[in-house]
Formats: C-alpha cells, structure tokens, sequence
C-alpha cells in the first residue's frame, strides 16, 4: 500500500494505491487523523481508484477519518471505488454514511 | 493427500502475508467455478478469519503458526452442482470464548467489529470448535448457495 | 516454525491451481521488496517449475503431491540488502536424471523446451537434488541481483 | 481462460481472456491449428489484450499456430501484449519472430 498527500486550494487529496488491510489500516488512520485533526483540513478527500481491497480494520480507519472530520466540523470524501471496496462498505451498511463520488471532478466540485 | 484437497497453506500470522493468501484465494475460487461477486465474498471471508486470528487469538504477535485447508466438499443430500468450498482455518492460540464470538450490531457508525458480520454473510456455513489443543473456524460455501445460514 | 520461514503449501500436480500458485507468488514477491518485473520473474520461475513437475516428474497424473517453501535467507557474506527469497519444490516422482535437466538452444523456432530457459533467466540460483525419496528444486533470488550464476 | 472467435472479412481474431498456462494451452493450440489447417483462413489474429500471463506451454502452442499458418501460406498475428507476455516472447527470443501489434486497428490493417 502506498499513501501520498497533494494539496489542492484548501482541500487535501490522499492518493491511496495497493490493498487496505490490517498491514497498514494503522498508516492510512494516522495520516487521516493528523490532516484532519491537527492541520485541520477543510476538505480531506480519499482517492481510492487504485485500491482493490478494503478489509474491516481499512473501513474502520475510514470511520475514524469520518468521525473526526464531523468534530472537527470539516468534509470526508471517498472517490473511485472498485467492487470490492463498494462491497465492504455496503456490507457494512456505510455506503450512505460517507459521501462518495464516481471522480475526482466530481468529487472536487462537491 | 485426498483428492479433493485441494490446497494446504502454512503461514506465520503476520499481517504482511494476508495479501499473500488473498492472492491465491481469488484464483482458487474462480477456479472452483464462483461468480466474480462470490469470489470476492469468499476472499474476504478468509482474510476477516486470518485478521481475527492475527489481532484476537495471538494479540498481534507475528511469529505464531496458522494453517488453512481448502477442500471440495460434497452437500449432503447430494443435489446437482451441490458442491462446495470448504476453508478449515487452524491456530494455537488460548481457547476462544463463543460467547465473544459475535459481530456487533451494524446501526451504530464507530470503528471495528465489522469482521465476524463479513465472515457471515460471505459464507453458507460458518463454524467455530476447539480440538487437539486448537481453534478451528470451518467455512464452506456452496456453488449454488442456498439461503444463509449463520447461527452457528 | 522457524521465523524466517514466509509460507508452506502444499497442492495436488493438477495444472488448475498453477494460478492459485502464481496468485500467491505475484503478493509474496511484492510484499518481499521485489521490482514489478522481479515479481514476474520469480512468479514465471516458480510457475515453470510447477509445470515441469507435473509434466515430467508426475507425467501428467493431477492427485499426486507437491511441497513449495518460502523462506527469507541471508547472503553469505552478510552484504547490504542481502537477502533473498528461496523457494523449495518438491515433489515424490522419480529421480530426475540431472543429464535430462537442460535447456535447449533457442537459436531454432519449435515448440517446447523454453521452461528450464526461464526458471534460469529468474533465479540468481538454481539447484536440483535428490533426498529422502524427493526430487528437490531450490531456487534463490537476491533483492539487489548479483551476476547470474545458472550452471548448477 | 476463456477463447472465443469473431470473424471479419477474411480474418478470424480469437479474443483470449485469462492466463493461458498448462492447463489451457491445449485448448489453444487445437482451436489455432483447426483455423489455420482446417478452415485454412488466410489472417488469424490474436488478440491477447486481456491475458495477463502467458507460460512456456502458451508460447508452444503460439509457435504451433505459427509454423502451421507459414506451412499453410497464411498470416498469424499478435496483439496487446501484457509486460508480462511481451517479456516471455523475449525471453524465448520469439518477440521479433511473431508478427506483434499494438491493437487490433493496426493488427487488421497490416
Ligand atoms: N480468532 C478469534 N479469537 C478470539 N476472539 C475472536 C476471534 N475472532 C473474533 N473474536 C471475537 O469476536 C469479536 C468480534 O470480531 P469482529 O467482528 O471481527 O470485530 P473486531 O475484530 O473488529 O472486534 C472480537 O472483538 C473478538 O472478541
Ligand atoms: N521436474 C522434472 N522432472 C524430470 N525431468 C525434468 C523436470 N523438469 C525438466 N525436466 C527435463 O528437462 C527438459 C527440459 O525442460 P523444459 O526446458 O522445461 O522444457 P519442456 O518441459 O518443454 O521439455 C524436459 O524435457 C525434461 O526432460
């Protein structure tokens, strides 16, 4: 797995490519939580177009990002979902909770 | 080795290696002739039960052994395609207690306890038992599935 | 099991699970710290060897058994990066004749004969023995590659 | 592995989707050599944009379909090579034997 961070205006966008799983679900939670929390981003949007998989401990980072973003009083943002990850969010009845777009443009323009 | 085992698998539990039996879990289901859908169903039944494993039934330690077990099964009575996937996964950490055996419910939005409900409605058949000094989770599902089945 | 040991399989010579190999290979390689076309190299290596197994060690027979381990070894001297992944096949056939076990010349277009060639142009080792009643393939490669070194 | 066979004009493509390795190559050699031998079509075009892998028992039978269409007078063609498969023929020292194209556009229009 592989996480990068590009600044767009005043949102941040994570580039995520490889697997989300208990391997590395603690890297991703920390780099969401220290953007969210302690830089304070306004708009934190997670590109997922190069993620195959999402485990349960990945959806559980999501969650924190989610739930601190909400303190926080800022935006979460999913785009690119393959199947699978779709899946695991829809299983986890997520899916509505976060907000998800098809693309970056749309997702920016949210 | 019986003919209808299919594969044997021995891997130590560290997270690094989920991706690894992930890899041959999605060829293996596709072989076995699962739709797309399923085969990732299956595949992420196991890697919840490899997670499981890993964080509750060694704490996290890397080191310790964990072996898996795929075979064909046959359903009982027989029926027309009426066979199976069959994943015995085995590991000798403390005995498990069932009674913590169980997902959480899903209308809360917080973090974790979401592994046992993918395992769940992934698998016709979900069973967990203690023998030999090990726990055994059995997961089988059929080619055909019948409706879910997961009070065990 | 020993720390430095990465997985354990074991299959039937049945050429429907060479993709469940390759599956599992393709995340060990990559997880290993191996370059996208390393990963391919080492994966094609175990896969023709898999292949030969079945083919001319089992003679085409699907129920017979096959042994492969993974494990991290150490580069002797100790050098910087210098570790590497083994890989041990093996299988209970009949002795290879070590006579039969080459390539061709690749300077004629025919079919067949290409295997070898492979496993070789991968590996930074290549070594076949025989112990206890099994032929034995061991394959090494390096994550920063030395020379080749193919004439074992 | 999945093979299946379209017909344009005088040529037949064969869409290949999946590994082809031990346990398919066979099917691929029988459908080649019956194309070329039998119905004696004058262009085979294969298509291998969607094969990830090919093995050593996949490049025999590409050289069966090979020499069978030199012997028959007809043309035998590659397309949409993978890393993967590109770096086999390679190796075989074959990538310059095969006639090899980008895409289909090109492999008809040759
Ligand atoms: N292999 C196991 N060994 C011991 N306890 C387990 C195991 N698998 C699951 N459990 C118990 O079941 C609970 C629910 O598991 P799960 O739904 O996967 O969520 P989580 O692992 O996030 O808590 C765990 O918190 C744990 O108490
Ligand atoms: N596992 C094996 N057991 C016995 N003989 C083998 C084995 N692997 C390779 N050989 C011998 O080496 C020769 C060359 O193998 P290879 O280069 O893979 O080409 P091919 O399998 O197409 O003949 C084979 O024809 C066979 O005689």
């Amino acid at each position: 797995m592989q996480i990068s961070a590009r600044r767009v205006d005043k949102t941040t966008i994570f580039d995520v490519s490889g697997d989300i799983d208990l391997a590395n679900s603690p890297e991703i939670r920390k780099a969401l939580l220290r953007e969210v929390k302690e830089n304070r981003t306004p708009k934190v949007v997670m590109n997922l177009s190069k993620v195959r998989y999402i485990d349960s401990s990945g959806v559980a980072s999501l969650v924190e990002g989610l739930k601190a973003s909400r303190d926080a009083g800022s935006r979460f943002i999913l785009y690119g979902l393959s199947p699978s990850a779709r899946e695991v969010l829809q299983l986890s009845r997520l899916l509505k909770i976060f907000e998800v777009y098809d693309n970056e443009e749309q997702a920016m323009a949210a | 080795m019986s003919q209808d085992l299919l594969l044997k698998l021995e891997l130590h539990s560290n997270p690094n290696l989920l991706c690894v039996v992930r890899g041959a879990m999605e060829r293996l289901t596709e072989v076995f002739g699962f739709s797309a859908p399923d085969c990732r169903s299956v595949t992420r039944a196991v890697d919840e039960a490899l997670t499981n494993i890993m964080r509750h039934s060694y704490g996290g330690r890397l080191d310790r052994p964990i072996g898996m077990l795929c075979r064909r099964v046959q359903k009982r009575p027989a029926a027309a395609r009426g066979h199976g996937l069959e994943i015995l996964l085995r590991d000798r950490g403390p005995a498990v207690d069932p009674a913590k055996l169980r997902g959480r419910l899903l209308d809360e939005i917080k973090p974790g306890g979401l592994g046992l409900h993918f395992i769940c409605q992934s698998m016709d058949t979900v069973e967990f038992k203690r023998m030999r000094g090990m726990n055994q989770l059995r997961l089988v599902k059929y080619l055909q599935p019948p409706k879910q089945n997961c009070n065990s």
